[in-house]
This record gives C-alpha cells, sequence and structure tokens, in this order.
C-alpha cells in the first residue's frame, strides 16, 4: 500500500468516527435514495420530478458526506463523474428537444417521438426530460456541496 | 379579513426578508433575508393557486372536442328546437361553470349539468356517439372536487407549476451566493459587510499609494 | 436547410445551451472549450442573422414549445383558441430580432478575443467552466429576447443573472474587490428579479395568463384594475434594477470593473441592452403604450431618473482614476440615455434609442476591449497609464481614441445619429429643457472622453519597460466594432431603415 | 466635365491617408500635401466653372435614417468658402514646409494629416446642402483641428487644447444642435438650406428663440463672450494659427453665419422679424473692445489674434442687418481678410522662425535684416485696415454703404473708429521694423536672416493675391452677387 501524501488533516473532512450517526445514516441512506428514485419515476403521475429527485438523491451523499467525511465520500463518487454528469443531464433534456426537432416536430414536442402511440412517446419524452433533471440537478447539488465543503 | 391571510403573510414575510437583506452586516444574515424575501413571492403564488369554481386551464382538447360535436349533432335536422336549447344551455353550464354563478357567490354548481345535456339531448332525438360521451365524462370529471353539490376550492396547478421553477431558481441564487461568500471570506477574512467595504477602501487606497 | 427556418426562435436558445453543457466536458485548457464557444457564437450568431432576415421579409415568427397549440383548432361556444396560452411561446418579431442579432453577434466576436484575455485573467483550471457559463450567460439573453412568455422571461433573467454572478466573481484573480462587487450585484439582481416576479404574479392574476401578448389584449379591458397597477410598478422596479437606471445603479460600475476584461465587455453591450429590450416589451406591448404614459403617466418618473442618470453618470465617470471605472459610469450615462428615448416615447425617440442600443453595444463593447489589450500587456488599466501608449501600442490607441469618438457623439459616428434622434424626440414631446440635458451630457462625455484622449496622444511615456502592441486575435475584434459602428454611423441606412421599422410597429403606426 | 462637390471631400482625404502612408520619408510627404492642395484647387475651380454658368452640383449621401442625410449642394456663397480655403491651402502647405522643418517640430506626419482633414472638413461645410450636413463638418473640423492646437503637448498647448474643444463643443452642442432640431422640429422636419429661408411658417417667438440659438452656437465665429478659444489657440504652431485664422476655422463660423441668415431665415425674416439688434450691438461691441484689446498686446500673435476676432464681427454685423449689401460686404470680407490675416501671420511666424522673436517690442528694426517679411506684414496690414488699394478696401466699403442703407447709419462710425484703431495696433510694427534702430542694450542676436525659403515664398503669394483683389475683385463679388440673386 502506498502511503498516500502527508496532508492537511481536517476533522469533519477527512473522518467521522461516531458510531451512533454511522449507523443511523446506514439505516437512512438506502431509504433516501429509493425515495428519490420513487420521486424520479413517479413524476409524470403525481407529484414530484426530476428536480425533488435530484435534490432528495442528492442529500444522500451529502449526509453520507457529513457522517463519514468528504473525503471518503469524495471516494465514492468521484468529482470526475459530477462534472461529467451535470452536464450529461442537460444534454438528455436537450438531445430529446432536439431529437424532436430533427423528426419534425417542435421542440419538445414528444409526440413525434413515436407518431403511431402519442401516449407511449409522450411518457418516454417527459421520462428522459426528467431523469435529465434528475441527474443534473443531483450532480450539481453535489458540486455545489464538494466546492464548498473544499474550501 | 381571514380570507386574504395569505396575501397579508406574504407582504410580512417579504418585508422581513427585505430588512434583513438590507439592514443587517453579515452576509449570511442577508442571504437568509433574500431567501424569506421570495419565500413570501412564493406564498403570493401559491394562494393564486387558489381559484374557487376554476376551470382546469389544461384540458385543452376535451371541451374543444365536447363542443365540436355537440355542434354537429345539433346541426342535424329534426331536432327538437326547445330541448335542444335546454341542451345548450347545460352545455355552457358544463363548459363555464362560473358565468353564471360567480357574481352571486353561488357555489352551487349544477351538478346534474352533464346528465341534463344527455337528457336534452335524448329528448331531441339525439344519442351521444361514444366518443363524445367519453369527452363530457372527462369534461365532468371535475366532478370529484363537488362534494354534496359545494365547490370545493380547485387549485390551479400552473401557478405551483411555476412556484417550483422559481424555487429552483431561488436554491440556485442561493448556492452561487454562498459559493461566493466562502471566497469572500477566504480573499478577505470577513462576511461582515462594513469591515468588508473598509477592506475594500484599503485595496484602492494601495492601488493608489502604488500608483504614487 | 429551409426546414429549420420555422424552428430558428427555439434553434438559437437550444444552440449555445447545448454548447454551454457540453464545454466542460472538453477538459481543462484554454483552447479545446474556447474554440467549442466560438464555433457555438458564431453559428448562434448566422442563426439570428437568418432568423432576423426571415422576419424582416415575412413579419413575426411565432414558436410554440411543446405540443400545446398544434393541434388544437379555435372552438365554437366562445371556447377560445388555446394555442400559446398554455404552452411556452417565442414570438420574433422586428424589435426583437434586432436585440438578438446584436447580443449573438457581439458575443460571436468578444468570444475570440476572450481567449488570451481571459488566460491572462482567470486560473488555467477553471477555464472550461468559463465557457460553459459564458454560453449559458449567452442562452439567456437570447432567451430573454425570444420568448412570448412572462414567466419563462424571469427565469431566463435569472439564468443570464446567475451566470453573470458568476463571471463577475471569476475576475477575483486579477483583482480580489470583484468578489464582493459579484454578492452585491447579487443581492441587487435578486432583489430586482424577486420584484419581476412578484409583477408578473399580479398580472397572471388579473389576466390569468403569461403570454405576453394575450396578457396584452387583456390589460387593455383591465386598465382600471389595481392590480394591474401593483404589476405594473414591481415590473417597472425590477427592470430598473436590471438595467442600472439611475439610483438603482450602485451594482453596475464595481461589477464591469472588476470582472474579467472581456466579461465586461460582455456585459455592457448585451446585458443592459436586453434588459432595456424587456422595458420595451412590457411597457410598450404589454401594458401598452396607452397604459403605460398616458393612465399610470410613468414617464414623468423615468424622465426624472434618466436625466439624473445621464448627468450623474457622467460627472463621476470624470473623476474615475481606472478606465474600467470611468467606462463603467459611462455605462450608468448612457443607460439614461436610453430610458430617456424609451419614456419620451415617440417615434424619433424611439429610434434614437435603438440606434443608441446598437452604437452603444458597439463602442462600449470595443472600448472595453481595447482597455483588456491595455491590461493583457500592461497589468493594469489606469488613466496614468494612458500617457505615451501612442507610442508603445498604436493599434490600441487608435481604437481607444475611436471609442472615445463614439462615446461622446460626435458627427460620422452612431452616437450622433442617436443623439440627433433623441433630441428631435425630446422637442417633438415639447420637453426643450429634456433636450437641454441630453446635449450637456454629452458635453460631459467631451470631458470624460478628454481624460482618456489627451494623456493618448500628448502624453509622454515613462521611461523603462517595453511595452509590445496587443496581439492581432485581441486587435482585431476590437477593431471589428468600432468599423461597425463608424460603418453604422456614416450609413445609417440600414440600421435606422430596421429601426424605424421597428419602433413603427411597437407603436402600433404604419411604415 | 462635370465635377461634383462630393469631389472636394474626397482628396483631401485621400491626401490624408497618402500622406499617413509616406509619413516616413518627409519629402514625398510633403510632395503628397502640395500635389493634393493643387489638385482640390483644381477642382474647386471646376466646380465654379460650373457654378457660375448656372448649374448647381448636388450629391446626396447615404440616408441615415429620415431626415438625417448627408447633402452637398454647392451655391455660390460657399463656392466663395471654398475658393479661399483652397487658394490658401497651398501658400500656407508651402509656408508649413519652411516652418516645420526650420522648427524642428515633432509629430509633423500628425499635423500634416490633420491639416488635411481639416480642409476636407471645410469643404464639407462650405458646400453642405442642409442643416446636419453644415453641422456634421462643423463638429470634424473642429475635431481635426484640435490636435493642431494642442500640437506641442505642453501642459499650456493642452490647456489651450482643452479651452478650444471646450467653446466651440459646448456652444455647438449646446445651442447649434438644438436649434437645428428645433428648426427642424418646428417646421416639420425640412433642414435644406432653400433661398429665403425654411422658418416662413414658424411662429414668430420659436424664430426669435432659434435666431438666439443659432447664432450663439456659431461658436467659431467668435462673438464675444466666446472668443475666449481665439487668443488660447496661440500657442499652435503658425501654420496652424493662419490656417485657423484666416482660412478655415473662423471663417467656417462667420460662414456659417452668412448662410443661415440667409438660407435659413431669409434676409427678409432677419431684417424685420426677429429681434437682431441685439446681435448688431454684440457685433459692434465686439469689433471696438478686441480692437483695444489688441492694442495692448504686446505679443505678436495674441495681437493677431484679437484682431481677427475684431474682424470677424464685420462679417456678423454685415450678416445681422439682413440686407443684401451687408451679405456681399460680409462675404467678400471673408475672402479679403482671409488673404490679408494670413499674410500676417505667415510674417508673425517667419520672425519667429529666423528672428525667435514672439513681441511687439522686440521687433525695432528687424525691418533691415529681414525686408521681405516686414514689407509682406505691412502690405497685409495694409488689407486688414482697408486701405486702397488693396482687397479689404473693398468689403469695407460694401459693408460701410450696407451701415448707411440700414436703419441704424451710426453702425458705420463703429466701422471708421475700429478702423483707426486697426491703424493704431498693426502699422507701428513695420514702422518699428523700418523706422527704429535695433536694440542696442542687449547683444546683438547678428545672425538673423531672412525667413527660410518657402515661408518667404508663401507670404509673397498671399501678398500678391492681396493686391490683386483690389484690382480684380470680379470673381470674388460676382459669387456673393450669384448667391443673392442679382438683387444688386
Amino acid at each position: 500500500m502506498s502511503q498516500p501524501p502527508p496532508q492537511e488533516h481536517r476533522p469533519g473532512f477527512d473522518d467521522a468516527d461516531n458510531v451512533v450517526l454511522t449507523k443511523l445514516a446506514a439505516l437512512l441512506i438506502p431509504f433516501i435514495l429509493i425515495y428519490g428514485f420513487y420521486v424520479q419515476v413517479h413524476g409524470d403521475f403525481g407529484p414530484g420530478g426530476g428536480f425533488q429527485a435530484g435534490v432528495i438523491l442528492a442529500s444522500a451523499y451529502i449526509l453520507y458526506a457529513l457522517v463519514h467525511g468528504v473525503r471518503r465520500a469524495q471516494r465514492l463518487l468521484p468529482r470526475k463523474i459530477t462534472d461529467v454528469t451535470a452536464p450529461l443531464g442537460v444534454v438528455i433534456y436537450a438531445g430529446v428537444g432536439v431529437v424532436t426537432l430533427l423528426q419534425g416536430g417542435h421542440l419538445l414536442d414528444y409526440d413525434v417521438l413515436d407518431p403511431q402511440h402519442t401516449q407511449h412517446a409522450q411518457e418516454w419524452g417527459m421520462f428522459l426530460v426528467e431523469a435529465g433533471v434528475g441527474l443534473t440537478v443531483a450532480s450539481v447539488m453535489a458540486t455545489i456541496f464538494n466546492e464548498i465543503a473544499e474550501q | 379579513m381571514l380570507g386574504s391571510i395569505n396575501y397579508l403573510i406574504y407582504v410580512l414575510l417579504m418585508m422581513i426578508g427585505l430588512y434583513a437583506a438590507i439592514a443587517k452586516h453579515n452576509l449570511i444574515k442577508k442571504v437568509i433575508g433574500l431567501s424569506l424575501f421570495q419565500t413570501g413571492i412564493f406564498i403570493f403564488y401559491i394562494s393564486l393557486g387558489v381559484v374557487e369554481q376554476g376551470v382546469a386551464p389544461i384540458s385543452v382538447d376535451a371541451p374543444t372536442r365536447f363542443a365540436n360535436a355537440f355542434d354537429h349533432l345539433a346541426a342535424r335536422d329534426g331536432a327538437d328546437p326547445e330541448a335542444l336549447a335546454r341542451a345548450r344551455e347545460a352545455v355552457e353550464e358544463v363548459l363555464h361553470p362560473h358565468a353564471d354563478h360567480a357574481d352571486h357567490g353561488d357555489s352551487h354548481l349544477d351538478v346534474e349539468a352533464p346528465e341534463t345535456v344527455a337528457h336534452a339531448l335524448e329528448a331531441a332525438g339525439r344519442e351521444l356517439p361514444a366518443d363524445q360521451a367519453a369527452a363530457l365524462t372527462e369534461l365532468t370529471r371535475r366532478d370529484r372536487l363537488i362534494v354534496d353539490g359545494v365547490v370545493r376550492p380547485y387549485t390551479n396547478p400552473l401557478p405551483h407549476v411555476l412556484i417550483l421553477t422559481a424555487i429552483v431558481v431561488s436554491v440556485s441564487t442561493l448556492a452561487v451566493a454562498l459559493a461566493i461568500i466562502v471566497w469572500i471570506r477566504r480573499e478577505f477574512g470577513t462576511i461582515e459587510d462594513d469591515e468588508l467595504t473598509e477592506l475594500e477602501l484599503e485595496v484602492n487606497n494601495d492601488a493608489k499609494g502604488g500608483e504614487a | 436547410m429551409s426546414g429549420l427556418l420555422p424552428h430558428l426562435p427555439a434553434l438559437i436558445v437550444v444552440t449555445p445551451l447545448l454548447g454551454g453543457v457540453l464545454a466542460p466536458l472538453c477538459g481543462k485548457g484554454p483552447t479545446k472549450a474556447w474554440a467549442l464557444a466560438t464555433a457555438v457564437t458564431w453559428v448562434t450568431f448566422a442563426l439570428t442573422c437568418w432568423l432576423a432576415v426571415s422576419v424582416y421579409d415575412q413579419g413575426t415568427a411565432q414558436y410554440f414549445v411543446g405540443t400545446w397549440g398544434v393541434g388544437s383548432a379555435p372552438g365554437p361556444l366562445g371556447a377560445k383558441d388555446w394555442t400559446g396560452i398554455v404552452g411556452i411561446e417565442l414570438r420574433v418579431d422586428r424589435l426583437n430580432a434586432l436585440v438578438l442579432c446584436l447580443v449573438a453577434g457581439m458575443t460571436a466576436v468578444i468570444t475570440p478575443y476572450a481567449r488570451l484575455s481571459v488566460a491572462k485573467e482567470i486560473p488555467h483550471d477553471r477555464l472550461h467552466f468559463f465557457y460553459a457559463v459564458w454560453l449559458l450567460c449567452l442562452t439567456g439573453l437570447l432567451g430573454i429576447t425570444v420568448t412570448g412568455d412572462a414567466f419563462n422571461l424571469y427565469v431566463l433573467i435569472e439564468i443570464s443573472s446567475l451566470t453573470t454572478y458568476i463571471l463577475v466573481a471569476l475576475g477575483k484573480s486579477r483583482d480580489k474587490r470583484a468578489l464582493t462587487a459579484a454578492i452585491r450585484y447579487l443581492f441587487m439582481g435578486t432583489v430586482g428579479a424577486s420584484f419581476l416576479l412578484l409583477g408578473i404574479g399580479y398580472l397572471f392574476m388579473c389576466t390569468g395568463t403569461l403570454n405576453m401578448a394575450e396578457m396584452a389584449t387583456r390589460v387593455a379591458e383591465l386598465r382600471d384594475q389595481r392590480g394591474i397597477h401593483t404589476a405594473f410598478a414591481f415590473v417597472l422596479a425590477g427592470l430598473s434594477l436590471k438595467m442600472a437606471l439611475f439610483p438603482v445603479h450602485q451594482w453596475l460600475p464595481k461589477a464591469y470593473a472588476y470582472s474579467p476584461t472581456a466579461v465586461s465587455a460582455f456585459l455592457a453591450s448585451t446585458a443592459t441592452k436586453v434588459a432595456i429590450y424587456g422595458a420595451f416589451r412590457f411597457l410598450f406591448t404589454v401594458f401598452g403604450t396607452e397604459f403605460s404614459f398616458g393612465v399610470l403617466d410613468a414617464n414623468s418618473l423615468l424622465i426624472a431618473c434618466s436625466c439624473i442618470a445621464i448627468l450623474y453618470g457622467s460627472l463621476v465617470a470624470i473623476r474615475q482614476s481606472d478606465l474600467k471605472r470611468l467606462l463603467a459610469y459611462s455605462s450608468v450615462a448612457q443607460v439614461g440615455y436610453m430610458v430617456l428615448g424609451m419614456a419620451l416615447a415617440n417615434r424619433e425617440a424611439l429610434t434614437g434609442t435603438l440606434v443608441h442600443m446598437v452604437n452603444h453595444a458597439l463602442v462600449k463593447g470595443a472600448m472595453f476591449l481595447a482597455v483588456g489589450c491595455m491590461i493583457y500587456r500592461l497589468g493594469s488599466a489606469k488613466v496614468s497609464d494612458l500617457n505615451g501608449l501612442g507610442k508603445r501600442m498604436p493599434l490600441t490607441t487608435v481604437c481607444l481614441i475611436v471609442g472615445c469618438l463614439g462615446l461622446v457623439g460626435v458627427p460620422l459616428t452612431g452616437g450622433f445619429v442617436s443623439k440627433w434622434y433623441l433630441v428631435q424626440g425630446a422637442l417633438r414631446a415639447g420637453l426643450w429643457p429634456v433636450a437641454v440635458v441630453l446635449l450637456v451630457g454629452s458635453l460631459l462625455a467631451v470631458l470624460y472622453a478628454m481624460r482618456i484622449v489627451e494623456p493618448l496622444v500628448f502624453g509622454k511615456a515613462p521611461e523603462g519597460e517595453e511595452v509590445r502592441e496587443a496581439p492581432p486575435s485581441m486587435l482585431l475584434p476590437t477593431a471589428a466594432l468600432l468599423v461597425g459602428s463608424l460603418v453604422l454611423g456614416v450609413s445609417g441606412s440600414l440600421k435606422t431603415g430596421l429601426i424605424w421599422t421597428a419602433t413603427g410597429d411597437l407603436l402600433g403606426v404604419g411604415q | 466635365m462635370t465635377v461634383g462637390p462630393e469631389l472636394a471631400l474626397v482628396i483631401p482625404l485621400v491626401g490624408a491617408v497618402g500622406i499617413g502612408l509616406t509619413g516616413s520619408k518627409p519629402n514625398l510627404r510633403e510632395a503628397v500635401t502640395l500635389l493634393c492642395a493643387a489638385t482640390l484647387l483644381g477642382c474647386v475651380s471646376l466646380i465654379a466653372a460650373q457654378v457660375l454658368q448656372g448649374e448647381h452640383p448636388r450629391w446626396e449621401g447615404p440616408l441615415m435614417g429620415p431626415g438625417l442625410q448627408l447633402v452637398l449642394e454647392v451655391e455660390p456663397l460657399g463656392l466663395l468658402y471654398a475658393m479661399v480655403g483652397a487658394v490658401l491651402w497651398i501658400p500656407n502647405s508651402i509656408y508649413s514646409i519652411g516652418y516645420m522643418r526650420g522648427h524642428h517640430e515633432r509629430n509633423q506626419t500628425r499635423f500634416y494629416i490633420c491639416f488635411a482633414l481639416a480642409l476636407s472638413s471645410v469643404m464639407g461645410i462650405a458646400f453642405s446642402g442642409n442643416l446636419p450636413t453644415l453641422f456634421v463638418f462643423y463638429e470634424t473640423l473642429t475635431l481635426s483641428t484640435f490636435p493642431l492646437i494642442a500640437h506641442h503637448g505642453s501642459p499650456q498647448a493642452k490647456r489651450s487644447g482643452r479651452i478650444y474643444l471646450g467653446i466651440l463643443f459646448s456652444t455647438s452642442m449646446l445651442f447649434l444642435l438644438l436649434g437645428i432640431c428645433w428648426a427642424g422640429v418646428a417646421n416639420g422636419g425640412d433642414l435644406s438650406f432653400k433661398a429665403g429661408g425654411i422658418l416662413g411658417g414658424v411662429d414668430p417667438g420659436v424664430r426669435s428663440v432659434l435666431f438666439v440659438l443659432f447664432v450663439l452656437g456659431i461658436g467659431k465665429a467668435a462673438l464675444m463672450p466666446f472668443h475666449f478659444w481665439l487668443p488660447a489657440a496661440m500657442v499652435a504652431p503658425t501654420p496652424v494659427s493662419a490656417l485657423l485664422h484666416a482660412v478655415a476655422v473662423v471663417k467656417a463660423g462667420v460662414f456659417c453665419m452668412l448662410k443661415i441668415m440667409l438660407y435659413v431665415f431669409g434676409l427678409d425674416v432677419v431684417r424685420d422679424q426677429v429681434h437682431h439688434e441685439w446681435l448688431m450691438s454684440l457685433a459692434a461691441f465686439t469689433i471696438l473692445v478686441s480692437s483695444i484689446v489688441a492694442l495692448n498686446q504686446d505679443n505678436l500673435k495674441a495681437r493677431l489674434a484679437y484682431s481677427t476676432v475684431s474682424q470677424l464681427s464685420y462679417i456678423v454685423l454685415g450678416a445681422s442687418l439682413g440686407s443684401v449689401l451687408g451679405i456681399l460686404g460680409g462675404g467678400l470680407h471673408v475672402a479679403m481678410h482671409a488673404t490679408g490675416k494670413i499674410t500676417l501671420f505667415f510674417c508673425a511666424g517667419a520672425i519667429y522662425v529666423a528672428a525667435g522673436k514672439t513681441k511687439v517690442s522686440q521687433l525695432d528694426g528687424l525691418g533691415r535684416s529681414m525686408p521681405v517679411t516686414m514689407g509682406c506684414f505691412a502690405v497685409g496690414a495694409m488689407s486688414i485696415i482697408g486701405l486702397p488699394p488693396l482687397g479689404g478696401a473693398w468689403s469695407k466699403w460694401y459693408l460701410g454703404l450696407a451701415t448707411l442703407d440700414s436703419a441704424w447709419p451710426w453702425l458705420l462710425a463703429v466701422l471708421m473708429v475700429s478702423s483707426l484703431l486697426n491703424v493704431a495696433y498693426l502699422m507701428p510694427i513695420p514702422i518699428r521694423a523700418f523706422f527704429l534702430p535695433p536694440p542696442s542694450g542687449g547683444p546683438e542676436p547678428s545672425g538673423i536672416q531672412e525667413a527660410p525659403l518657402p515661408c518667404l515664398i508663401a507670404m509673397v503669394i498671399t501678398a500678391i493675391l492681396s493686391l490683386l483683389l483690389f484690382f480684380a475683385p470680379e470673381l470674388a463679388l460676382a459669387l456673393p452677387e450669384l448667391a443673392l440673386g442679382g438683387k444688386l
């Protein structure tokens, strides 16, 4: 094992050792994640959608970081990934729009995605767009947290 | 008075927020004030959404489809004109339920309106085709809001959607503000507004001194 | 290709948006993201030009985002044509076609310049983010201009503002005061945008729609409602903040002075212009000329504020020792000119305002770029640095001098044309003291222009270090903008032709 | 061959570019200047030939927007001014070569470029076909001469430059532009120059206000109290002073005054329908006071400057009378004073280059070492005073007739007194130079010689011109007469 370069130890950034918190977080985080995904996919039927889901998902990450330290959280979800996923979400969103354009419809005119079954087309279109939103929001929230935490 | 309590709250919140944003020296407190200020506006928007006897504006197709069908039916020969007139009245009732009653503050809606349409048409010797009947049903799905013949306040979803967007915007603003404040703290060593002003002046003077 | 034509209103927003999100994926380093941004801005510019040509040929272009308005025909029984009331409408008429071209064009010229300038003023590991934010800001500005939906306008204003805060704050590595400038701008900008949001809320409450064209027809019926009056007050207050009109202008000088120079040029030439366009849209289209200026008499307030802005901005500009601050305060004054023309609300004055918008964008943009050239070589841009610059950086000097002439509005520059029309407008409105204020303002402009020109022409260079001319990739955009302003000043037929018809549309009069 | 007025603008512009390109080779650069000046004279002569045949060459520039267009149209009065400019540019260029080299000035290329630009503006003013065009070139003239005035870059030069720009810009922007715009608004947008004026249908009160705005707006006419820029501008190199004070700038001012009286207000309006007495009084006041001030100036150029202030007001006086004779006299005086005064400045510059002297009191006995210069000075001075056989006599004659013909014959007295004052402040100079012994007290500057040859050539040319104008005033007379429609 190569020794990591000696760094200034920052409590709360590099570690966390509170057993109660750790255990509680371990209990909570799965549920938060599931809830987040639920809100995400439920968005086209009821209250919910990408933005809320993104925030909930990101809150799971932030909770993990608060309990286990930012460095471990970042090992779990490196910044390289969030840096890519954040724009990727928007690309999905805008991409759907461009695809509808290319199919001959208006921007975000989902019907043209599957002209035979416009209902499905609407569902798919919205699902994709919301997925993009969720991805971006979650990544951006995590990025903001990291950005502030690192300082 | 109580009816407009939302509006009172919104004004109060806005004013508290604006006061904090202007009068507090601590940048974080200012940001909190700003958020309060925006929250006040959100409450305003949400209050807007509550429309007594409102009609869902999103249902674009159903009224159109129904109205077209009705006209098509009415245009055919051999109908009893009086019954048709009654039916038309009922249709108006379905499409614009608030048109007659809103002025009187009467919250009773003719829940039977769809049925009246059907009956009147029947009397006129017409029967609604299946798809038009479906459109009519779709239209009257609103009756879920009618409990015991009393129309419950109906909530327009549009302001909610809008305000959701506005919340996203305000969260982003908050994030940017916090990020900048963190930077400020690192560069200047303080987040008190008055101290910052002094520090800025010092930078100014340094620059002038260097110039001379 | 021509199949794209109906989609242009959407495409000009989507293109920079996609570019903006792809830029951070380009990876670190000064070149890749920049190349992408340059390509995207030029494509956007080409698209806006294409759109403008078609709008001037064939009239207003409408576009509905999503399925709304596609299938629903007007129904009987008083059922309205729902087209555009529910969905988001993009609407391009002669006025915003012009503004779109201006914004996209300015960005397209400034982006190539930004490569060296920004690399000098911003840490290299942030450059790809810089271009992302840059393109997003462009997205916001174009969106504001193109949208026909009031709430959408608010959202886009916030997008452009948020990105602007970031762009300003990025100036911190040159001068840490950029941070405080950014946070103060953020406070004021957010309050302004919130006022706008509130005003739009009231409008929505009274009219039940968010579509601006639809609002306009309903406002005409509801003009006695107090809600509409409240909406007017909030919208006006919000937009004034964004325009940096006199009593609420404080954010502007600092924000312009400390941000990276390319950003200063970009903001000076696009952001305030777009805010002024927004004011045009609300005052003239949504509320209507008669309501804004007849029923509510907003013009006396606006005229008073803008007159003070002209005098105050110019006077403070004279006292500045930092060039960027000088230019920024000059911008405060120039905003006064534009708002003044708007408030006079006759055709001459409106033409003056629009000509001034175009001209000031070109000239002020070029001035900031020229100052950026100085900063690139000298590291700072104080008035005292100008001494003897004529010998060391002759081309930059020429650009600065021509820019000063344009700012003052001497004949044969575009500034003269706008001043001419503004004065005519003031006199036509029967307000000769306002005309005098306009002229005094341009005299004060002579004073601060002299502070720049005199040391350039007659100053003696300090002994010591050798300073070379700025690189061509920075000089060319600067010169291009100035040539543009000169060409428009001499052969204004194109510009005023377009603008004259646009103002005719605004006031609802024939050609 | 038809020559449009736009060519007269383009030639100096092309010249300016040529000068800029050849800036590193002084000889070539000066050759370009001279070539350009000669071409311009040829061009203006061709235009003159057309005008005398009754044509009105016209050129319409791009439309900058409704009501705002550059229009050039040759009319006889403007042609006279353009002739004066084009003719005198040649001796002035010749003189500049001698002066600038003899004086080892810096930034000579900039100097020549600005000169060419100024001439282009002069042509623009002379041929302007409407008020916006007039204003445009009026301002470009101010701008292009500013670097000439502050040429040295010394604090004093910069200060003068500021005064120059300050007074000219503030008057033109505050009053002239306002007046032009107001005139457009008041009469429905017609701003072109028309015989008989364009303000006939305008409310008399507004017309009187417009009269004030136009008159005050033309700061280049150096009416008191807007005359400060002129003496201040004396710090400029002498060829500039000659150009400014004899040909381009000040004459632009009074020419605009004539043109506006004639084509914007119309003589009848000026005479009967606006309050113009104050302008006459102001002009008379300026004539007398500045002559008296000139008496007390020891600096030669300053004395000449105040003399110019006074002489300009002759023209303003002629214009303000609102009579045909007044305009005629004023128009003639544009040409006569130009040739006379430029000669005087050439001499002053030559004295400075050759002897290094700037004060009147230092000139004793200088006529012995610089006979040509002082001879030319005497000729110029006599022309300014209005003594035959020199050109100045004609213009003063007509101005005198105009005053007698007007309702205020006492103005003739003003002219007479002023002429006496002219004698008093101009004649002592050649008299001292020729008849007083050189100062004996100080160390004798033995090395004083005549000025450089180009300077001498230039001043001899202009002195001869002054003479010619007395014996053959036909051309100078014909043009104002044509402008006035043969109303004599």
